[in-house]
C-alpha cells in the first residue's frame, strides 16, 4: 500500500508541467493553434497506457491532473482511452450524448468520437469534414448531431471506466488551477491596506477550496489504483473520484471568480476559463446516484 | 399589518396594466449597443409622455410626486407586463437621479433631473478603481482645483455604458494627501470632456457593457460638485438608502418570474421527478416569496419612518445569492445544450455567467457580510 | 399594504417579552413549574384569535414570535388553536403523529392533543392520567401511544394552517434567540486578545444567522396575513413560512453552539436548548414539497 | 502507487481478524462511568497480554516495534470487529504516551510507557482552559518553581476522564510574565496530589465524561517536566504530527461503517425512495472513501519521509464535518423517535449531540481553515 507518487512519476509529472507551461500556457488557451495537438501526440500522453508504453492508471492519472491544470485540450481524453483499447494512432474526438442528441468535441482531425451509452464506450464514426462551433468551453468545439451517426462499442467494459477516470483526473486538475489562481491574487490583491488573503472570509474560502481539491485528488490515486488492480470495486471508486472532482472543478471555479472580484468577471482573466471547463466536464459521465450506491 | 392595497392603490395598478399592455413594445431590446442606445432612449421617452418616468419624483423636477407604494405598483405590473429592461437609463433613473434628489443645488436638479427622466440624458458610475473595488474608500483618482474648475486625473473602472452616457457621477479625491472616507468628492462629470478615453472591458458572458474610464486633465467646473467639496462619501451613501427603497423590487419581481419558469420547465422535461430537483425548486419558491415579504417590509419602513430599515443590507445579501441559485438551476435543467453556448448569445447561460457579478459588484458578499454582522449585531469592526 | 407592526402590535410584542423575561427566562427552562400553565392562561395568549379577543393572525404571529424566543411551553401552540376553531377553556397539549404513532407533547394536565393527520387538524382524547417521560426537549414531556386514542377532525381545514403558522412563528423566535446569543457571545468572549466577534469567521456566521432569521420572520409576516385575508395562496404562504423558519431555528441553533465553542456543548449553558426546541417543532407539520410547489 | 498490501501484511491482518474474532467481549463497554474504567482497564490489559497494545510502540517500552502499516491494519481490523472503544485509556495511548516516545527522558518513558500500554495508568489531558480554548497560548495556569518543585495553580477545562485519571498531560506557564507560546511547559500531573479538585460538566448528550479541574498550590516534581522547561509549546505541537499520523484511522473505519449501515437503514425504512435522500447518501460514501484515500496517501507519506504532509490538517477538517453530516442523516432517518432521546439514552442522537464537539475541540474548523490557508497556502497570517 501506498499512495504516494514514486521519484519517476514525480519526473514525469513535472516534466509534463514544465512542457505545458512552455507550450500550452494557458495565457494562450483561447488561441491554440492547430499545430498542437501532433505535439502532444508526439509526447505520448494519450498513449500511456496502450500497447507501446503500458504505463498504468495511477501514473495516467497523474499526469493527466497535470494536463487539466493547463486545460489541456479534451480530445485526449478519449484519445487515451481508444489507444488502451482499440488501439490507433490518431486524434479521437470527445463525444457526449444526451437522449439522441451527440455533441463533439475538440473534432477538428478527428475521424472518430468516442463517448460512452448506458454505460458502455462507444467509437463514433465522423464524417471528413465537421460543421464546428464555439462552445462555452473557449478551448473546445462543438458540432452536433441530431441523430448519432454510425458506431460500435468496445468490447472491454473497463474503457467507460476508462474515460470517467481521466475525466476526473481532468476535473482535479481544473480544481487546483483555480485554487492556485485564487491563492496566487488573494497574495498580491490589496484592498483596505492589505492582502485580501489577511482577510478570513477570502482565506477560509481557499482553504475550502484546498480542501476540496485535496479530496478529489486522493480519491482519484485510490480509484486509479482499483482500475490496475481490476478491484471489484473499481467502479464505485471512479465514480466517486468522478462525482468529487466535478465538484471541486466547478466550486473552486466559481470561488475563485469570488476571489478575484470585479476582473474574474472578465474574458480576459483566467478564471473563467477554469469555470467553462468545469461545466465541460461535468458532462463527462457524470457519477450516478446509482453507481455510488451500488453494493460492492 | 396586512398584504392589501386601497382601492385607489387598486385602481392605480389597474392603470398601470392597462397602459403597460397597450404599449410594451413587441420587440426585444436589440442585443448590439448601438442599437440598444435607439431603444432605451425611445422607449424611456414614451414612458414620460405617458406619465410613468419619476412615479415618486418630485413633481416640480418632472416626476408624478406620488407615493412610494405607487412606484412599486407601476415596477410589478412593469415586470409582470415583461417591459424591456430600462438599460442604459438604469444610471441615471436608478442612482444618478435619486443621488441627485437628495444632494444637489437647485440649479442642479432643475437641469438634470427632467432630462433623466425623458431619456435626454444617459448617466454613468464612476466609483470603483482597479484598486478601490470591494474598499470604495480606496480612491485614487484625484481633482486639483484651479481657478473655478476640477483638474482631474486617474481612472475608474466596471463603468456600465460608459461609452454611450453622457454624464457620469464620479466620486475623486479633491483634497490633496487626504485618506479614506475624507476629502472625496461626488461629481457631475460630462463625458464628453477632452481628456476622458473609455477602453470597453469583455465579460466572460461576452458583452462588453462595461468599461474602465481614463482622465488626463480631465476638467470639471466646480459648479458640478454635488453636496460641497469633501462630501463625496457621505452624498454616495445616502444614495444608497434610496436605492435601496424601491431598488429590491424590479429584481424581486423578476426572481419571482424566474422560479415559476422555471418550475413549468422541469415539468415540461420531466426533470421535475428527480426529488433533489423538485426539492431545490421548492425552496427557491419559499425563498422567492420570502424576499417580497422582506422587501415588502422594508418599503413599509420607509413609508412609516422615511429610511429604509437597516434590514436592507439582508435583502441585499440574500437577493443576490438567490438570484445565482436560480440562475445555476435554470442551466441544470438545461442539460447539455450549455455546451453550445458562445459570445453573443442571450440566454440562460449568459444570464449565469453575468450573474456572478451579483455577489462582487456594488460591495462584495463577503462586505455585506461585514457591514449585517456590525451594523445590525453590533459586533466589532474588523477593518 | 403595510408588513411593519403597528403601535399596539409592537406594545403587546414588548410586553410579552417583559412577562417572559420576569416569569419564564430561559435560565428556568428546564425546571419549570406546574404553575406556570395557568399564568401562561391568564395572560391569554392560547386565546388570542378565539371569539372573545378576536385578534389576527398576524398580531398573534408577532406575539408567538417572542414567546418562542423564550422557549414557551409548546402546548401554546396546540392549544391556540383549539381556541379558535373549537373554543374551550383548556389546555391542549401538541401531537405529533407518525404512521400509527402518535407522540403526545406536553400533556400534563391536558384532557386533549391536537395534532394534523393528512393536512387535517384533529382533536385526540387523553386519558386521565398520561405516562409521561423527558423528551429530547427539556422543556417537554412525551408520551407515547402505539394506537392513536378517539378523535375528530376540526371542521375548518384552515384549522391545520394555524397550526403550521404557529409552529413557525415559535420557530423564528428560536432562530431570533439563537441569533442574540451567538452575537452577545462573539461580543463578551476574547480568544487571541480580542471579541471572537471581530473575526470574520464569527462575525459572518453571526451575519448569516441574521439573514436566516430576516427572511423567516419575513416570511412569518407575510403568511400571517395570507391566512387573515383567507386569500387563495395562504397554504402556500404558511408552508414557506414554516420550512423558513424551521430551517432558521435548526441551523442557528447549530451555528450558536459553534460560537460558543466548548461551552455551547454542555447541558449548563443554554444554547442546546433552542438546538433541541429546534428539532422538536420541525416534526409540528413540517413544510411539503407539495405544497410549495403547488399552483396558486 | 498501488492500494494492495504485501503478503506479510496481509499474514498480519489475519492474526487480527482471528484474534479480535475470538476476544472481544459480546457485552457493550457500559455506559456508568465507574463500572467503565473497570472494563477499559481489563480489556486494555487483555490486548497487552495478546500483543495488540503499541504495535509500533518501542519494542523496549513494551510496545511490537512494527510499522505504521501494521498499526493501520491492526486498527482497520479492530474497528471492523466492532471490538469496544478503548474509553479511558484514550489519551495515555493516543497522545500521552506518543507525546513521551517523542519527548521525554529515559526515566520517564521506562516507568510510564508500559504501564499505558498495560491499562495501569490512566492519562487525562490539561491543554485547555476557560479563557483559552481555541486559543491555546492564551493559557494563564501557571507553576513557580520552588526548589525541586513546581507550585501549580489555574484550572483546566474540558477535561475528559479527569475523575479517574492517575496522571495528566499538563501544560502550564513556567515564566512568569511570558505571552503567548513562550514560556509554557508540558508537565506530568499526578492527579492524586493534594490540591487538585475535579468538577465534572455535563454535556448536552447527558453524559459528563468530561470536567474543570481546579490546581490550588500543587506541587509537582521538576523531574516531572517533559521536553524541558519553557519548551511546552514544541512538546505540544510534535505530539500533533504524531496522532495525526495515525488518529486518523479509527475514524475512518467507524465512518466507513456508519455510511453502510444508514444505507442498509435507508433502504430498510423505505426513505432511500427519497432521491434527496439517497443523493446525500450517495455523496457521503464518495466521501468516506476519498477520506480513507487521503489516510492512505498521509500514511504513505510518513512512510516515506517520517512526516506526515501539511494535508493531514485537511483530512482533520473534512472527516469532522463530514462524520457531523453522517450524524446528522442518521437522526433525520429516524424520524420523530429523536423526540423520545433522553439523558442516559445511548443512540444516534446521543452520537449527533455529541458529535458538536468534532468542529469545536482541539482546535476548530475555523481554526482548522486558518491553518489550511496559511500552511497550505501560505496566506498571510491573520491573528
Amino acid at each position: 500500500m501506498d499512495l504516494t507518487p514514486n521519484d519517476d512519476q514525480i519526473a514525469l509529472v513535472s516534466a509534463t508541467a514544465d512542457w505545458c507551461r512552455d507550450h500550452m500556457p494557458l495565457e494562450n488557451a483561447r488561441s491554440r493553434s492547430r499545430d498542437l495537438w501532433p505535439q502532444i501526440d508526439a509526447m505520448g500522453w494519450a498513449s500511456m497506457t496502450g500497447p507501446e508504453m503500458e504505463l498504468d492508471h495511477a501514473t495516467e492519472a497523474l499526469v493527466f491532473a497535470e494536463l487539466g491544470r493547463f486545460l489541456a485540450p479534451v480530445a485526449l481524453l478519449s484519445s487515451a482511452v481508444a489507444a488502451r483499447w482499440e488501439p490507433r494512432q490518431v486524434k479521437v474526438a470527445l463525444a457526449v450524448t444526451e437522449g439522441r442528441m451527440l455533441r463533439v468535441l475538440d473534432g477538428s482531425d478527428a475521424s472518430a468520437a468516442l463517448g460512452v451509452v448506458d454505460r458502455r464506450a462507444m467509437l463514433f464514426d465522423l464524417p471528413a469534414a465537421l460543421s464546428a462551433q464555439p462552445s462555452l468551453d473557449p478551448t473546445v468545439t462543438v458540432a452536433r448531431f441530431d441523430e448519432p451517426p454510425s458506431a460500435h462499442a468496445l468490447a472491454d467494459a473497463r474503457a467507460a471506466l476508462h474515460l470517467q477516470l481521466v475525466a476526473a483526473a481532468f476535473a482535479v486538475g481544473c480544481a487546483d488551477a483555480a485554487r492556485d489562481m485564487a491563492a496566487g491574487y488573494a497574495l498580491i490583491r490589496e484592498q483596505f491596506e492589505r492582502p485580501i488573503g489577511w482577510f478570513q472570509a477570502i482565506k477560509h474560502m481557499c482553504a475550502d477550496m484546498a480542501v476540496r481539491a485535496a479530496v478529489a485528488r486522493s480519491q482519484l490515486y485510490y480509484a486509479a489504483c482499483a482500475l490496475d488492480s481490476n478491484a471489484d470495486e473499481a467502479a464505485f471508486h471512479v465514480a466517486a473520484a468522478k462525482r468529487l472532482a466535478d465538484q471541486a472543478a466547478l466550486e473552486n471555479s466559481r470561488a475563485n471568480i469570488q476571489v478575484h472580484g470585479g476582473i474574474g468577471m472578465t474574458d480576459e482573466a483566467l478564471p473563467h476559463l477554469c469555470l467553462k471547463r468545469a461545466h465541460l466536464l461535468q458532462f463527462v459521465i457524470p457519477a450516478e446516484r446509482s453507481a455510488l450506491l451500488a453494493s460492492a | 399589518m396586512d398584504i392589501g392595497f386601497s382601492p385607489d392603490e387598486a385602481r392605480f395598478r389597474d392603470e398601470c396594466r392597462e397602459w403597460l399592455n397597450a404599449n410594451v413594445p413587441t420587440e426585444k431590446r436589440p442585443i448590439d449597443a448601438a442599437e440598444a442606445i435607439v431603444f432605451d432612449k425611445a422607449w424611456q421617452r414614451q414612458l414620460f409622455d405617458a406619465g410613468w418616468a419619476g412615479i415618486n419624483w418630485p413633481s416640480e423636477y418632472g416626476g408624478r410626486g406620488l407615493s412610494i407604494v405607487q412606484q412599486v405598483i407601476w415596477l410589478e405590473e412593469y415586470a409582470k407586463a415583461h417591459a424591456p429592461w430600462i438599460g442604459a437609463n438604469f444610471v441615471g433613473i436608478n442612482h444618478g437621479g435619486p443621488t441627485l434628489i437628495l444632494n444637489a443645488s437647485e440649479e442642479q436638479k432643475a437641469w438634470h433631473l427632467p432630462r433623466i427622466l425623458k431619456g435626454e440624458s444617459i448617466w454613468c458610475q464612476g466609483f470603483s478603481e482597479p484598486g478601490a473595488g470591494s474598499d470604495l474608500a480606496g480612491i485614487r483618482t484625484h481633482g486639483r482645483i484651479e481657478g473655478d474648475e476640477l483638474i482631474v486625473n486617474g481612472s475608474k473602472i466596471w463603468t456600465s455604458f460608459a461609452h454611450v452616457a453622457d454624464w457620469q457621477e464620479l466620486v475623486l479625491r479633491t483634497e490633496e494627501g487626504s485618506r479614506r472616507h475624507a476629502g472625496l468628492s461626488w461629481v457631475i462629470c460630462d463625458m464628453h470632456t477632452p481628456g476622458i478615453t473609455v477602453r470597453p472591458i469583455r465579460k466572460m458572458s461576452g458583452q462588453t457593457e462595461f468599461a474602465e474610464v481614463f482622465y488626463d486633465d480631465v476638467r470639471i467646473p466646480l459648479a458640478n460638485v454635488v453636496g460641497g467639496l469633501g462630501n463625496g462619501w457621505k452624498v454616495a451613501m445616502s444614495t444608497l438608502s434610496f436605492e435601496r427603497g424601491t431598488g429590491f423590487i424590479a429584481d424581486q419581481v423578476k426572481q419571482s418570474q424566474e422560479i415559476e419558469e422555471l418550475i413549468a420547465t422541469a415539468r415540461a422535461n420531466g426533470r421535475i421527478a428527480d426529488d433533489c430537483i423538485a426539492d431545490d425548486l421548492a425552496q427557491m419558491r419559499a425563498e422567492v416569496a420570502a424576499v417580497r415579504a422582506m422587501t415588502y417590509r422594508n418599503i413599509s419602513e420607509v413609508m412609516r419612518t422615511g429610511q429604509p430599515g437597516p434590514e436592507a443590507s439582508v435583502i441585499r445579501l440574500f437577493t443576490s445569492e438567490l438570484g445565482q441559485r436560480l440562475e445555476r438551476m435554470a442551466v441544470r435543467l438545461k442539460g447539455a445544450a450549455m455546451l453550445d453556448f458562445q459570445y453573443g448569445d442571450d440566454d440562460e447561460v449568459a444570464d449565469y455567467l453575468r450573474g456572478f457579478a451579483a455577489t462582487i459588484a456594488g460591495g462584495s458578499a463577503q462586505i455585506q457580510r461585514d457591514i449585517i454582522g456590525e451594523r445590525l449585531l453590533g459586533l466589532p469592526k474588523s477593518r
